[in-house]
């Protein structure tokens, strides 16, 4: 077992825990505020990480980037409609409500 | 017992059943967005045997025929989709029915 | 396609040809109209007894043309189709005229000579054709040619009889159209001139031939009027009179009976008809209806109506005739074809001029309109005369050579069917005639239509009185070489000889 | 075949179902659209673990993108109840088509009895289905064709070769089919125009930060698969769905674009990839070749011409398709939108 | 005119409308019906010249981009597809000239109808392409086209009714395209080739191939609203406007019929029971009766036409029991040139009649404002032409001669005699007997004189005109069945037996 290849699972046992918790954070959480929150931060994570831990069996550079650029795609991709959903969330919601959250 | 089976069985099996669970879809659902939803899980199952179909034997690249006509069979079938979609949208503007039976 | 044969299609298209151009014409261009309704029945007639001179010097005349995979529209003259033309056309002659004068002024001319036309087309046709197909189609087209003169006057009435007319000629062509190609599929195209066909098939098919007759029969007996089949035409009187006495009296019945003659004579053949033992039972349903017929008229005190029951008994004498076997049987039935034709529109011409002029319609207000009337009246007698049978007129004759062909053959109760038949004319006959004479009439006459001398206009009075003429001269000179007796003798002869 | 394919290959599989039966058996409409892009994305899932990367590509772009875009938007429309003041309440005796058959339905028998007759159905053809297709002699497919007459396609990616010169007679029906439904959808929407977006709420900053910066992007990689077309999978229906991705994306940052093209220029886009198709067809024709028969010597040019015809008309036709079914509906009453001011009718 | 000029007719059959089409809708609105009658007498000139050439010289193939069989698609025309032509070309003209002054009606106008004359263009090429296309799935997404562009056109008036009409036909058109898609791709796995030709080569005798088979099958009925199938036709003909559902009637049905029948001889012939065609037989017989007798009790005259549509394709399905009959060769039966004559014009002739029926209503509808049966009453007087036309279209639905129907009529009662399948003979007859029912209901009110003359909105005297030449064209098919016989003769696929395969058990 190659130096390289036991890196690459390490770092994908990693991605795949935090994609474990990520949906677990989904399941657990009361409101949609913090789901949103448990999901875009572990999955983006745990994308990374598996990204990273792939790039070492990669045959060609321009895959490598193009790997990278993917997971820049996602990761904006991600922030942008966690934000959405929160700001149409958050316009839905009555004024009380959002006050409880806050305290 | 599980190594015979080909992927390609897997994959045609489920095409099979796809297709009746779209065309019962299509008949038992009463809304006209479902029934929309049931005609593309159809074409779906049909494009997903056709492909099934052919990757049972690999020779140097798969069978391009079969794939030329699921990506025609996907662009046609969107359209039309989209053009029942309108059509629903429509109907439901006007008269507000969102079902073929009388009680809207 | 030389003159021979282009010959029958003229005729067939010269009363086409001015229907459709009267279509075309506006409603009020009544002289044009009446312009081309002469020249067509002239034209139609001239041809017919060119032909008929060349059919006695023996050239044949025969029109083929091939609509489909083995359909061929057969146009063929010959003896016994000349004799239904030569009658289609005088008459057609005469009713028009009767029509013009009895139509003056009322609306949809143009509609009603236009179809009017197109029906003794569809007439001829049935003459002229020369196989079962050609026939079967003529036949529909008359059905099609007469729906719109019996619904001209537009009344609910007009409606409710054009219905019934309607199921009961779309029904009977339904049923002929099955026997039509079950011929086919039997005997190929069912040519006029070769009758041998169906008695090759007669030892093995024997069963099937039985059946496919009385369907055929069914078919044809509704535009007869056999018993069970007769129900329209006593409601399509509702039609304007000249429309029900030539219609009624000649084309579409004459059409039923001129098809149990060719399916006898020409698709049978007289000898197998007998064989299988069909005959019998024809004459037997000819007889019902004959005495049924007048039994019912006898009840009527609508004149039309009554006429109408005379006519559906009157007609089974042909039906009768055919299923006689021997010469003077079958000269009776062919001669009494044209004879009925002729005295029976003479009685609707009458009937039609009392109705125009007094507006009279019940038998029982008829009470001394002889002295109104005379010359209606005397034509009337003449023709009732011989629908009775009494020597003068021409319905003696014909029912003369039935007893007589009768006698022949043995059959003696058919003998007794012609006097009960002819006892039953006279029974509703003569008290008519004995009213509109020897009575009293009750009241004034109201008058609707006037003219300057006549009782009524000429239009009207003159066809009554050449048509009585007329009936009373076949009477008279049914021994010449001209006469329709001659004809029907020359056709018999010639039938048994083949 | 590894275990560990089979297990995924069953797990993908079983997945479909139960996405495709949620989709269907949802209550609430909206539960149903998610399910169904969630489906079409796992549609793809299964067509790459099948080697098909173009279909992978068209199903997620098109069956799951733009349907599933299309959808959702759709439920804004179904979850608003049209507003009774128009005079078009169900019961107008015109409105209601008296045809004696459908409008004395038969009472809705229990729909438990339905239920089961028609599941039990479904299972019985679901059984004669599989065991059919089961049994299915293996035909051995035209891969050996193909593969012979890829040289002289003019280009290298056989799926383009089939989908462009083999079959180009279908390619061109099919972009024909889009532009066709684009005129369909006009007839269904009452043919008002395209107007700004009825999207209630206002885009945030940051979402109409993202789309400006990633438009160029998108353009670049839509180019990019379009050139790839010929070597690898890409082409022109992937090309052109991403550019109408970004034509979609700009419309819900706010930026209309359609009213402000005038209607020439989309009569033109929506007919541009189909006619492109049609005169090389012609001209071969006259040159005396088969209709749409491309010379074979610079066969790769014209292929690549014709993609990129096509490419750019589906896009503006996938993004028309939004526009105008996500455009304020101006058409009041039933259909009589000729009473309308027709200013921006975009088939005049 | 050499033999790659002529086949490339083939081509150009479909090219010619499309370019029409596309030209139509760049143009404004004015100059549409123009260059819309334009094309269609183009395309109708190019249909006659290849049925013309076909007449002469035999099948035509045009491989199209110059690929061969199995990898490329392949536009074949011969005796049957090149009848199907001429009737569509025909009535694709007269329908186009009726189009242009319907239109310009400012009732009409309402929705989105300047898009009719694209949209009708490009049916017309999905209609020629049906009939030319020999490839299993170019026949598919020409189905496709056709549906769509049929449904387009069906909701042009943008009435509620329509669209829901038009929803629901979009929906079955779609499911039946799957649903033969699905059988094309079982096909295709087991065969490889797309090519009917080649299909018919490769297809053997099994149960798979059967239900294939029955897919396909199950999927055109959809398409040709056979009876249990038929329950979107009425409501979307019948909502249409006048030349829309003249075209869905008399053209659009007959496409997937002609797919059945090409299909059902040429390619399935082998695993074609003759169970099959008797079941096939049986559902047209009950499309006969539940038709016409739907049509006899219908208030609103559109909605009488289009149920008898659904009878009248009934009879067309009278043919399959007639041809697929366990025998040796052609001499031995005798009555298949009858059946495959009578039913192929049968779908001719009501072709024919059933657009001059729907013209002529859309006239009545025009005039009187609405197609209420009762609103019809003493029509004659005004509207001499258009009850003629009626009335021709009439005498050729039921078959009473001289016209095209009855033509059809009498070769397929001859053939169920000939052929000893007597039980189709009574269907037949009930059928037109029904038929002659509504008909007459129709004509009596027009002929029926009415008291006060109803004022009517003056109607374009073509409409009348066009109306009128296609139910004499009805009529006129009925004289000269001889040259029309001699077409479908050319390569007839009835000439080989259709012998399913003797033992039924497997």
């Amino acid at each position: 077992m190659s130096f390289v290849n036991a890196f690459t699972i390490i770092f994908c046992l990693a991605g795949a825990v935090f994609f474990l918790a990520g949906t677990v954070g989904l399941l657990r959480f009361p409101d949609i505020f913090s789901r949103l929150h448990a999901l875009t931060k572990a999955d983006n994570l745990g994308l990374g990480l598996i990204v990273i831990g792939l790039l070492f069996q990669v045959d060609s550079f321009s895959t490598g980037l193009k790997m990278l650029f993917i997971w820049s795609l996602a990761l904006a991709a991600g922030s942008n409609a966690c934000y959405a959903i929160g700001r149409y969330a958050f316009l839905r919601t009555p004024r009380e409500k959002t006050r409880e959250a806050s305290e | 017992m599980i190594a015979e089976i080909e992927s390609h069985q897997i994959y045609a099996g489920t095409a099979g059943i796809l297709f009746c669970l779209g065309l019962a879809g299509l008949f038992m659902c009463g809304h006209f967005l479902k029934k929309i939803i049931a005609t593309k899980i159809l074409g779906t199952s049909v494009f997903l045997l056709l492909v099934s179909l052919a990757n049972r034997n690999q020779m140097e690249f798969a069978d391009p025929v079969p794939h030329a006509m699921v990506i025609t069979g996907i662009v046609v079938a969107v359209s039309a989709s989209a053009f029942a979609l309108a059509l629903a949208r429509r109907i439901w503007k006007e008269t507000g029915r969102s079902t073929f039976e009388d009680n809207p | 396609m030389t003159l021979n044969e282009s010959l029958p299609l003229i005729i067939v298209a010269s009363s086409l040809v001015p229907g459709l151009i009267i279509f075309f014409l506006a409603e009020h261009q009544a002289t044009a109209r009446t312009i081309l309704n002469m020249f067509g029945a002239v034209l139609k007639m001239a041809l017919i007894l060119a032909v008929y001179y060349g059919i006695l010097r023996g050239n044949e005349y025969e029109f083929r043309y091939d609509i489909g995979v083995d359909l061929e529209f057969v146009l063929r003259v010959d003896l016994l189709s000349l004799l239904f033309a030569i009658l289609s056309s005088i008459l057609w002659l005469v009713t028009t005229v009767y029509a013009i004068g009895y139509l003056e002024g009322s609306p949809f001319r143009r509609r009603f000579f236009g179809f009017f036309s197109i029906c003794v087309t569809a007439s001829t046709g049935i003459a002229l054709s020369g196989n079962i197909v050609t026939f079967f189609i003529f036949y529909e087209f008359l059905t099609l040619a007469t729906y719109p003169l019996v619904v001209h006057r537009g009344t609910e009435k007009a409606l409710q009889a054009g219905r019934t007319y309607l199921w009961y000629t779309i029904g009977g062509g339904t049923v002929l159209f099955v026997g039509v190609v079950w011929l086919f599929v039997l005997g190929g195209s069912m040519e006029f001139d070769r009758t041998g066909v169906l008695a090759g098939l007669a030892e093995d098919h024997s069963r099937q031939l039985r059946i496919l007759f009385w369907v055929l029969i069914a078919g044809l007996g509704v535009k007869a009027a056999l018993v069970p089949l007769h129900g329209w035409l006593p409601i399509a009187m509702v039609a304007p009179a000249p429309v029900s006495a030539l219609l009624h009296a000649v084309a579409v019945v004459k059409a039923g009976a001129f098809g149990i003659v060719r399916l006898v004579y020409d698709v049978y053949g007289i000898e197998l008809a007998d064989a299988l033992g069909l005959l019998t039972p024809l004459a037997v349903i000819a007889t019902v209806t004959i005495i049924y017929g007048s039994m019912r008229a006898l009840a009527q005190d609508d004149l039309k109506r009554r006429l109408a029951y005379s006519t559906v008994s009157q007609l089974s004498y042909i039906a009768l005739g055919t299923a006689i076997v021997g010469v003077t049987a079958s000269t009776g039935a062919l001669a009494h074809l044209v004879h009925q034709g002729v005295m029976k529109i003479t009685l609707f011409f009458c009937a039609g001029n009392i109705a125009e002029t007094l507006g009279v319609h019940k038998v029982s207000e008829l009470n001394g309109v002889g002295r109104r009337m005379p010359v209606t009246m005397a034509a009337f007698t003449i023709a009732a005369f011989g629908m009775i049978g009494l020597p003068p007129v021409a319905g003696f004759v014909s029912k003369w050579y039935l007893g007589l062909g009768a006698l022949e053959v043995g059959s003696a109760w058919i003998v007794a069917v012609l006097l009960a038949s002819s006892a039953l004319n006279a029974s509703y006959f003569l008290p008519i005639v004995y009213a509109a004479w020897f009575r009293e009439p009750d009241g004034e006459w109201k008058t609707y239509r006037t003219a300057r001398y006549l009782e009524t206009p000429w239009m009207l009075l003159g066809p009554t009185v050449a048509t009585a003429v007329l009936s009373l001269a076949i009477g008279l000179f049914a021994v010449t070489q001209w006469s329709p007796l001659e004809m029907a003798r020359q056709i018999a002869e010639e039938l048994y000889s083949k | 075949m590894t275990l560990l394919d089979q297990v995924f290959d069953i797990v993908v599989c079983l997945l479909l179902l139960v996405l495709a039966w949620r989709t269907l058996s949802a209550t609430h409409l909206y539960q149903s659209a998610i399910f169904f892009i969630a489906f079409g994305l796992t549609m793809a899932l299964a067509w790459v673990r099948l080697a098909a990367p173009d279909v992978a590509l068209a199903e997620a772009a098109i069956g799951a993108g733009l349907l599933g875009v299309l959808l959702v938007d759709s439920l804004r429309v179904f979850a608003r109840p049209p507003e009774t003041g128009r005079d078009s309440e169900p019961n107008k005796p015109e409105s209601r088509d008296n045809d004696v058959t459908t409008s004395r339905r038969r009472p809705q028998f229990n729909s438990a009895v339905a239920s089961v007759t028609a599941g039990a159905g479904c299972l019985f053809l679901a059984y004669v289905l599989v065991a059919a297709i089961h049994d299915l002699p293996d035909g051995g497919g035209l891969t050996a064709q193909a593969a012979e007459n890829l040289s002289r396609s003019g280009v290298e990616h056989p799926v383009t070769a089939v989908l462009l010169n083999f079959r180009g007679f279908d390619t061109w029906l099919e972009v024909g089919v889009l532009f066709l439904a684009m005129l369909g959808i006009f007839c269904a929407g009452g043919l008002v125009g395209f107007s700004e977006t009825e999207n209630p709420d206002p885009p945030g900053p940051l979402l109409s930060w993202l789309i400006r910066g990633l438009a160029p992007v998108m353009i670049l990689t839509a180019a990019y698969l379009l050139w790839l077309g010929k070597l690898a999978p890409g082409g022109a229906f992937q090309a052109g769905i991403l550019l109408a991705a970004v034509g979609i994306l700009l419309r819900l940052a706010g930026i209309p674009l359609m009213d402000r093209v005038p209607r020439t220029v989309i009569k033109l886009g929506l007919t541009f990839g189909f006619g492109t198709f049609l005169v090389f067809g012609i001209i071969a024709l006259l040159a005396d070749k088969a209709f749409l028969e491309y010379p074979s010597e610079w066969a790769g040019e014209v292929i690549l011409l014709v993609e990129a015809a096509a490419a750019i008309s589906i896009g503006f036709t996938a993004f028309a398709f939004f526009a105008y079914l996500n455009s304020r509906d101006q058409s009041t009453g039933n259909g009589d939108t000729a009473g309308q001011p027709r200013e921006t009718n975009p088939s005049q | 005119m050499n033999a790659a000029a002529s086949s490339a007719l083939l081509a150009v059959l479909i090219a010619a409308p499309v370019t029409g089409a596309l030209i139509a809708f760049l143009l404004p609105v004015r100059l549409r019906a123009t260059a819309g009658i334009l094309t269609a007498a183009a395309t109708t000139a190019a249909t006659a010249a290849t049925a013309w050439r076909v007449a002469a010289d035999g099948a035509h193939r045009h491989a199209l981009g110059g690929w061969g069989a199995p990898l490329g698609i392949d536009l074949y025309a011969d005796g049957l597809s090149c009848v199907f032509l001429l009737m569509t070309g025909i009535v694709g003209l007269f329908v186009s000239v009726y189009a242009k002054p319907f239109f310009a009606q400012p009732e009409e106008n309402k929705g989105a109808t300047e898009l009719f004359w694209p949209l009708w263009l490009i049916l017309w090429a999905s209609l020629n392409g049906m009939f030319l296309s020999a490839d299993l799935f170019n026949l598919y997404v020409m189905l496709e086209v056709m549906g769509l562009s049929a449904v387009a056109l069906a909701v042009l008036s943008g009435r509620p009714p329509a669209l829901v009409a038009g929803l629901r036909y979009l929906l079955a058109a779609i499911a039946g395209s799957m649903a033969y898609l699905m059988g094309v791709a079982m096909i295709y796995g087991a065969v490889s080739a797309l090519d009917l030709q080649i299909v018919a080569a490769g297809i053997e005798q099994g149960r798979s191939f059967r239900v294939a088979f029955s897919l396909i099958l199950v999927g055109l009925l959809v398409k040709t609203a056979v009876f249990p199938l038929h329950f979107w036709l009425p409501g979307a003909h019948s909502t249409a406007q006048a030349p829309v559902s003249a075209i869905l009637s008399a053209l659009v049905v007959k496409a997937s019929f002609y797919l059945i029948l090409r299909l059902w001889v040429d390619v399935f012939d082998g695993s074609v029971t003759v169970a099959a065609g008797q079941a096939l037989g049986a559902l047209g017989a009950a499309a006969i009766i539940w038709g016409s007798y739907q049509a006899l009790r219908q208030r609103r005259l559109k909605l009488m036409v289009a149920h008898s549509t659904v009878g009248q394709i009934g009879y067309m399905f009278l043919l399959f029991p007639l041809i697929t009959v366990v025998y040796q060769d052609v001499a031995e039966a005798p009555w298949l040139a009858h059946a495959w004559t009578g039913g192929v014009y049968q779908a001719i002739a009501h072709g024919f009649a059933k657009a001059a029926m729907f013209l002529a209503v859309g006239v009545f509808a025009m005039a009187v404002g609405s197609d209420d049966r009762d609103s019809t009453v003493g029509l004659v007087g005004q509207l001499p032409m258009t009850t003629f036309a009626l009335a021709l279209a009439g005498v050729s639905l039921i078959g009473l001669p001289p016209s095209g129907g009855f033509v059809a009529k009498w070769m397929l009662l001859k053939a169920a005699f000939t052929s000893g399948q007597w039980w189709w003979a009574p269907v037949i007859l009930l059928g037109s007997f029904l038929t002659a029912g509504y008909v007459f209901m129709v004509l009596r009110q027009a002929f029926a004189p009415t008291s006060h003359k109803i004022k009517l909105k003056p109607v374009p005297r073509t409409m009348e005109v066009t109306a009128l030449v296609l139910g004499a064209a009805a009529i006129i098919i009925g004289f000269r069945a001889e040259e029309f016989l001699l077409l479908l003769d050319v390569e007839a696929a009835f000439q080989e037996p259709v012998e399913p395969h003797r033992a039924n058990d497997r």
